[in-house]
């Protein structure tokens, strides 16, 4: 079985230490993965919120170029890239006239095969059965998991766990050591896209989260996207500016808290 | 062709379409005579058979109309007629029988000025197609086999 | 020799304006077979009638066909005229020259020829009519009411009070239903018990209703008049005479951690228990699957202390076998539970709860005594939130219809609090006040006017716990949709009312049609709202849809006026105009080949087998039986029939292929 | 014939939402949830609910209203009205279809000439490279928007943790994604 890994524009640049995590975790869990060749960058919010043609090529290409590679199980660690993908397989199924028009918009074959994982979903089919034999350290920390948007919407289209109070995540936790904590905030949004345009917003939302997780004494904030990690993370000054706080729970993304 | 009047025979069930087209009578909705009325308790009294027997008799035109699905008198009886007139419409369709000699539509106890429309739609189809000559030809034809293959 | 008469109406003018009866009289005259036709002004009328009747003696007629108005108007009193003229009703038919023919064309040659193949039409088909007689079903007086709740207990009553017999059988171990759990009762705030438990004495001891508690329907066979009941009593592990209700063996069993179903999980109960105090039977029953003695064989403290020794372990289920003429189901209704609304934190924080656990926290002889507490620490609320619509009106969850008693119930449960705590802030998030009904708005506006109830319009996105208080986010929809967070104390969900689990399974036995949503289905929306599609059984409650008491009372009424109808007259008389499956000489019998397609597509279950056999009781040969007392006429097995073994009378092939024929060849 | 064959031609903005991306804002009662729940929803002018009835009056004074509102663009996607919407009523792909057209008939909200620039300079980014450039997307987005102080002090630090590149990856088909963004660019 070939997996492929679709690492998304944010894991090569700001969130290279979730690139450099998943790597080392397949690494020591001896899983290889081939990168799609010569990917290109899924269009994110912009795509969709300017274009909605685009929005839907971009991913098509990246799962077109995988299908052309034999990649039929694509890892996906980035939660917004996998929601693009995902939802480009669902329009596209859902509309043959419209697939077609993507194929010659895009210029290649596209079926719409692939099977498409999302990180919570590899740790759980990969990592997990032979996690007893490989773990070194317990992660025994009070966690506050964070969802997240769009590993868990649109429901009806990702299929993935349930919209509300998500579950998945606090399984993988609780098997690593944790003690996952009642949380409510676990799917609220961060503010996504917003980061650099509208950074109050983000600071707000963002600080909602944190305050949240805090109050309820969580040692770390457990992610799965990059985007929510770099509001929730790097933003953390504006946050705290807008708020006039001194929150700094640390915001680990989920393989780092299993290369621990 | 122009003073041609088709034949056309409406099989009806009594508690949708046949009090429907009562009603297109106390409304004075007037509409083409060349239609006569078949009543039946049901659409799933009728026997697909009995077009042909129509069509075999000078029939130029056919309607079948009952209850809208969901408010058969009898709960499932226009369902039931719906499901068989499926496999029948491929059966005569296959057989050769012009289908668009045929109306099947829905007409309930309130809207006799849909009846009078179904009606009139049908006569004036009808009338341009012109008389069903080909279904007695096709008749007639498959008897003489018969009777020369004995 | 058929002698057909044929009496052409004029309806003053409304067919003489466009038909030319005389000639139409005149051409139908010289037809084979027609012995007599004639014209008159009004063929309804007194004389027009008596010209029927002397003409059916004078001229020997074997059929009448009555050209004149639609059948659906008048066929009812030709049909007499031709009784009373001595010939059978059923050789009588009718040519609709009005409806059909003279207001819905113009005055000419066409329409004159249009009315004239009407009646010839009409005059084939009645030759082929049969003489027929109507059809006496008998009735078994005694009737069967299904579901102990406020609805068949009012059923069963009016029932009973027509001087008939009923049997009542209630799946739990008392009758009551949800009436008998709720506080006070909307828009009078009477206490419900109060109010229902009379009644409920009433059933038990009335000399014409008999009781069977802890009892299912097991099987329903047979049709209108003739049911064959089979029921399950399940054994109480008690000799119920002998057994005095004294308690001493509720009190002493020692597993008394069990959820109580009564208080909604909100009390415990022993092993061996009476559901509520004002229980009838007020007798325990022992639930087998936590007794001690039932799971490990030991205990029997029940048993010794028992003063009359009324405990009986080995007691088995029993079997009654009941003649029934007609059934009322009265199964009542369920509330959506627990994990339904992950978004509102139902099932997983315990001071989120739904109506009926608020009803026994407010009811005098709930689990508090009445108190408004929270369950999760005993605390009086003083921020309490009721949320409308939870799971209703809400195609997402799977739920699109209107439940029809919140708004009532919500606005109930907001004035009890404000009555029992008064510094408490009671809100209620709505989306619609639906509170049609006798004082019922007049309620609302109690609640919203003279105790400050705070009406929010809008739904809750989400509620969750943070610091042992729930935060409820929703909106105010009236304020261009401005979100609104409350942080409450207690969170009452007004979840969706659904069918009784086992509803699906119990239509099936009673072969009652159920709507999507497993509610039982009524005949006819309007017209039949009582009626199934199933000849004698009748529907009172929530079992067909949500609804609030004095509904279902009225309801109850409805269904046992339809009862006692039918119980009036000594046997049930029905239109002849039924299917019959045709019979040859022996060894035949039948053309049927017992293909049994026409059961699977009968609407009403009318069709039986029936075995030939031959003297030493072999069967021959299994065929088709129509049971005339189910059948309605709708004629679905006649045309799929594939061996045209069955026929209908009235509409038979014979006489549908001689209209055809008629209508398009001109004699 | 069904009923809804009766239909006359509608030239509303909830017409062409309902041809386009098949979103019924008759549907919408009204409750609120998505407001409820939406985390924008206190600093929108028109919350989501109240664009669903505006939508249903049909009236051409209350279609521009929606689409130069600066509610669509402060959207952000996170999909929970959907995700809640009794209805089921796609809200998230109909503020694309109301962002699309605003853009079209040239009605943008001033206040959201930020968000824009930021999605244009994230679409030109790739456009050229392929994947995102977050420097080169951080240039274009400050000289777009005149923003050009914010996130100074950020940069250094992350251009030492080897967050930031400095200058941009190519991938091999960029002549191909210049082609994917010409031909759906209409």
């Amino acid at each position: 079985m070939k997996f492929g890994i679709y690492p998304g524009c944010s894991l090569t640049g700001s969130a290279r230490d979730y690139n450099e995590s998943v790597f080392a975790l397949a690494e020591a869990f001896e899983l290889e993965f081939t990168q799609i060749p010569d990917w290109n960058c899924c269009g994110a919010t912009a795509a969709h919120n300017l274009n909605k043609e685009l929005s839907l090529a971009l991913p098509a290409r990246i799962l077109a170029l995988a299908e052309k590679n034999g990649l039929d199980e694509i890892i996906v660690p980035c939660a917004a890239c996998y929601s693009r993908l995902v939802v480009t397989q669902h329009e596209l199924k859902k509309d043959p006239e419209l697939k077609n028009r993507i194929s010659e918009v895009i210029e290649m074959d596209y079926k719409g095969t692939s099977r498409i994982l999302n990180v919570i979903e590899w740790i759980d089919k990969y990592i997990i059965p032979q996690l007893d034999a490989k773990i070194v350290n317990q992660f025994r920390y009070k966690v506050a998991c964070y969802y997240g948007c769009l590993l868990v919407r649109p429901n009806k289209v990702l299929n993935y766990d349930r919209a509300e109070d998500p579950q998945t995540m606090d399984i993988v936790m609780t098997k690593l050591g944790a003690t996952p904590i009642d949380y409510p905030y676990k799917t609220e949004c961060c503010g996504a896209g917003f980061s650099i345009s509208r950074t109050d917003i983000v600071s707000k939302l963002s600080g909602k989260i944190i305050e949240d997780a805090e109050h309820r004494g969580a040692d770390a904030i457990i992610v799965a996207c990059p985007m929510c990690h770099s509001n929730l993370d790097m933003r953390r000054p504006d946050i705290n500016k807008y708020w006039k706080t001194e929150y700094n729970i640390p915001v680990i993304f989920v393989t780092q808290a299993i290369g621990q | 062709m122009s003073d041609f009047e088709p034949k056309v025979v409406a099989f009806v069930c009594n508690w949708c379409t046949y009090a429907g087209a009562d009603l297109t009578g106390t409304s004075r909705i007037k509409y083409a005579s060349n239609v006569k009325i078949i009543r039946f308790p049901c659409t799933g009294r009728i026997d697909f058979m009995l077009l042909l027997k129509a069509f075999a008799n000078g029939a130029d035109g056919i309607i079948v109309s009952g209850c809208h699905p969901n408010d058969c008198h009898y709960t499932s009886g226009n369902f039931h007629a719906k499901r068989r007139w499926i496999m029948f419409k491929e059966l005569m369709d296959f057989m050769g029988i012009d289908m668009n000699r045929i109306t099947f539509s829905w007409v309930s106890a309130a809207e006799g000025a849909k009846w009078a429309d179904v009606v009139n739609a049908t006569v004036t189809r009808i009338r341009e197609l012109g008389p069903y000559v080909s279904y007695k030809e096709m008749v007639d034809k498959s008897v003489e086999e018969e009777v020369k293959n004995g | 020799m058929a002698r057909i008469g044929v009496f052409v109406c004029h309806c003053g003018e409304n067919i003489s304006a466009t038909v030319d009866c005389g000639k139409v009289a005149d051409t139908i005259g010289k037809l084979k077979h027609v012995a007599y036709s004639t014209e008159y002004k009004y063929m309804c009328s007194d004389p027009g009638q008596t010209l029927i009747k002397d003409a059916i003696r004078e001229h020997k007629l074997t059929g009448v066909v009555v050209s004149a108005c639609s059948p659906r108007m008048h066929e009812p009193t030709f049909r007499k005229a031709c009784a009373e003229g001595g010939l059978n009703p059923f050789l009588c038919e009718m040519a609709n020259l009005r409806e059909h023919c003279s207001w819905v064309h113009e005055k000419n040659e066409l329409t004159t020829e249009k009315a004239i193949d009407i009646i010839r039409t009409q005059v084939e088909k009645v030759k082929l009519n049969s003489a027929l007689q109507p059809i006496r079903v008998p009735v078994t007086k005694t009737s069967m009411v299904i579901g102990g709740g406020i609805a068949g207990i009012q059923a069963a009553l009016d029932i009973a009070n027509c001087g008939h017999k009923v049997v009542m059988v209630e799946r739990s171990p008392s009758i009551g239903g949800h009436m008998s759990q709720l506080s006070e009762t909307f828009p009078t705030l009477d206490c419900s018990q109060c109010i229902l438990t009379p009644r409920m004495v009433e059933v038990a001891q009335h000399p014409n209703i008999t009781l069977y508690t802890y009892a299912e329907v097991e099987s329903v066979e047979g049709f209108i008049g003739n049911f064959k009941v089979k029921i399950r009593k399940k054994a109480k592990s008690l000799d119920e005479k002998a057994c005095t209700g004294c308690g001493l063996c509720t009190t002493k069993c020692p597993q008394k951690k069990i959820p109580n179903e009564f208080e909604q999980g909100m009390g415990m109960r022993p092993a061996i228990y009476v559901p509520f105090p004002q229980a009838v039977p007020n007798r325990p029953v022992i639930d087998k699957e936590h007794c001690t003695y039932y799971i490990k064989g030991k205990c029997k403290v029940c048993e010794i202390v028992c003063p009359t020794k009324a405990i009986r372990f080995d007691q088995p289920d029993e079997i009654l076998d009941l003649e029934i003429g007609a059934i009322v189901v009265s199964t009542g209704f369920d509330i959506k539970h627990a994990d339904f609304f992950p978004e509102y934190g139902y099932g997983k924080y315990k001071d989120v709860i739904d109506g009926l656990q608020f009803e026994r926290l407010a009811s005098a002889s709930g689990p508090t005594a009445g108190a408004i507490l929270r369950p999760s620490d005993g605390q009086v609320p003083k921020n309490i939130v009721f949320i409308a619509c939870a799971g209703s009106r809400d195609p997402a969850k799977g739920i699109a219809y209107c439940s029809k008693i919140c708004c009532m119930y919500t606005a109930k449960h907001a004035m009890l609090y404000k009555h029992k705590v008064h510094e408490g802030n009671a809100h209620v998030f709505y989306m619609d006040i639906r509170s049609g009904g006798k004082n019922y708005d007049e309620f609302v506006r109690r609640a919203i006017e003279e105790d400050y109830v705070n009406y929010i319009r809008g739904r809750v996105s989400t509620v969750y716990e943070r610091d042992g208080k729930l935060i409820v986010k929703g909106v105010d929809t009236l304020l261009g949709a401005q979100p609104v967070e409350i942080v409450a104390d207690m969170v009452v969900l007004a979840t969706a009312g659904v069918a009784n689990p086992g509803a699906e399974e119990l239509a099936q036995k009673l072969h009652v049609s159920y709507d999507s949503h497993k509610f039982f289905a009524e005949a006819h929306p309007k017209l039949k709202p009582v009626e199934t599609n199933t000849a004698g059984i009748f529907l009172a409650g929530a079992c067909q849809n949500p609804k609030d008491i004095p509904d279902s009372v009225s309801q109850a009424s409805g269904a046992a006026v339809k009862v006692a109808a039918l119980f009036s007259q000594n046997g049930l008389t029905r239109e002849p105009l039924v299917a019959f499956v045709n019979r040859t000489a022996p060894p035949m019998y039948s053309t049927c080949v017992g293909c049994f397609l026409c059961q699977s597509v009968c609407p009403y279950q009318a069709i039986e087998r029936e075995d030939f056999k031959t003297r030493d009781g072999k069967i021959i040969k299994t065929v088709a039986k129509i049971n005339e007392g189910l059948c309605q006429g709708c004629g679905t097995c006649v045309a799929l029939c594939r061996s045209k073994s069955i026929d209908l009378y009235g509409y038979s092939n014979n006489q549908v292929y001689a209209e055809v024929v008629a209508l398009l060849n001109e004699f | 014939m069904s009923h809804s064959e009766h239909h006359t031609e509608r030239n509303s903005l909830a017409g062409s939402i309902e041809s386009k991306v098949d979103v019924k804002a008759q549907k919408c009662y009204q409750c609120g949830k998505c407001s409820a729940g939406c985390p924008v929803a206190d600093d929108m002018d028109l919350p989501p609910s109240v664009v669903m009835r505006l939508l249903q009056t049909e009236q051409p004074d209350n279609d521009d209203r929606i689409l130069r509102s600066h509610s669509i663009w402060l959207c952000v996607t996170c999909e929970m009205c959907l995700s809640r919407c009794p209805m089921e009523i796609d809200i998230p792909s109909m503020m694309d279809y109301l962002r699309q057209r605003s853009r079209s008939e040239k009605k943008v909200n001033k206040k959201a000439r930020n968000i824009i620039a930021f999605h244009k300079s994230f679409l030109n980014s790739i456009r050229f490279t392929g994947r995102l450039y977050e420097l080169g997307l951080i240039l274009d987005y400050k000289r777009q928007s005149l923003n050009l102080t914010q996130d100074i002090s950020l940069a250094p630090k992350m251009i030492s943790r080897g967050k930031l590149h400095l200058f941009p990856t190519m991938i091999k088909g960029t002549a191909h994604i210049a082609r994917i963004f010409k031909k759906t660019s209409n």
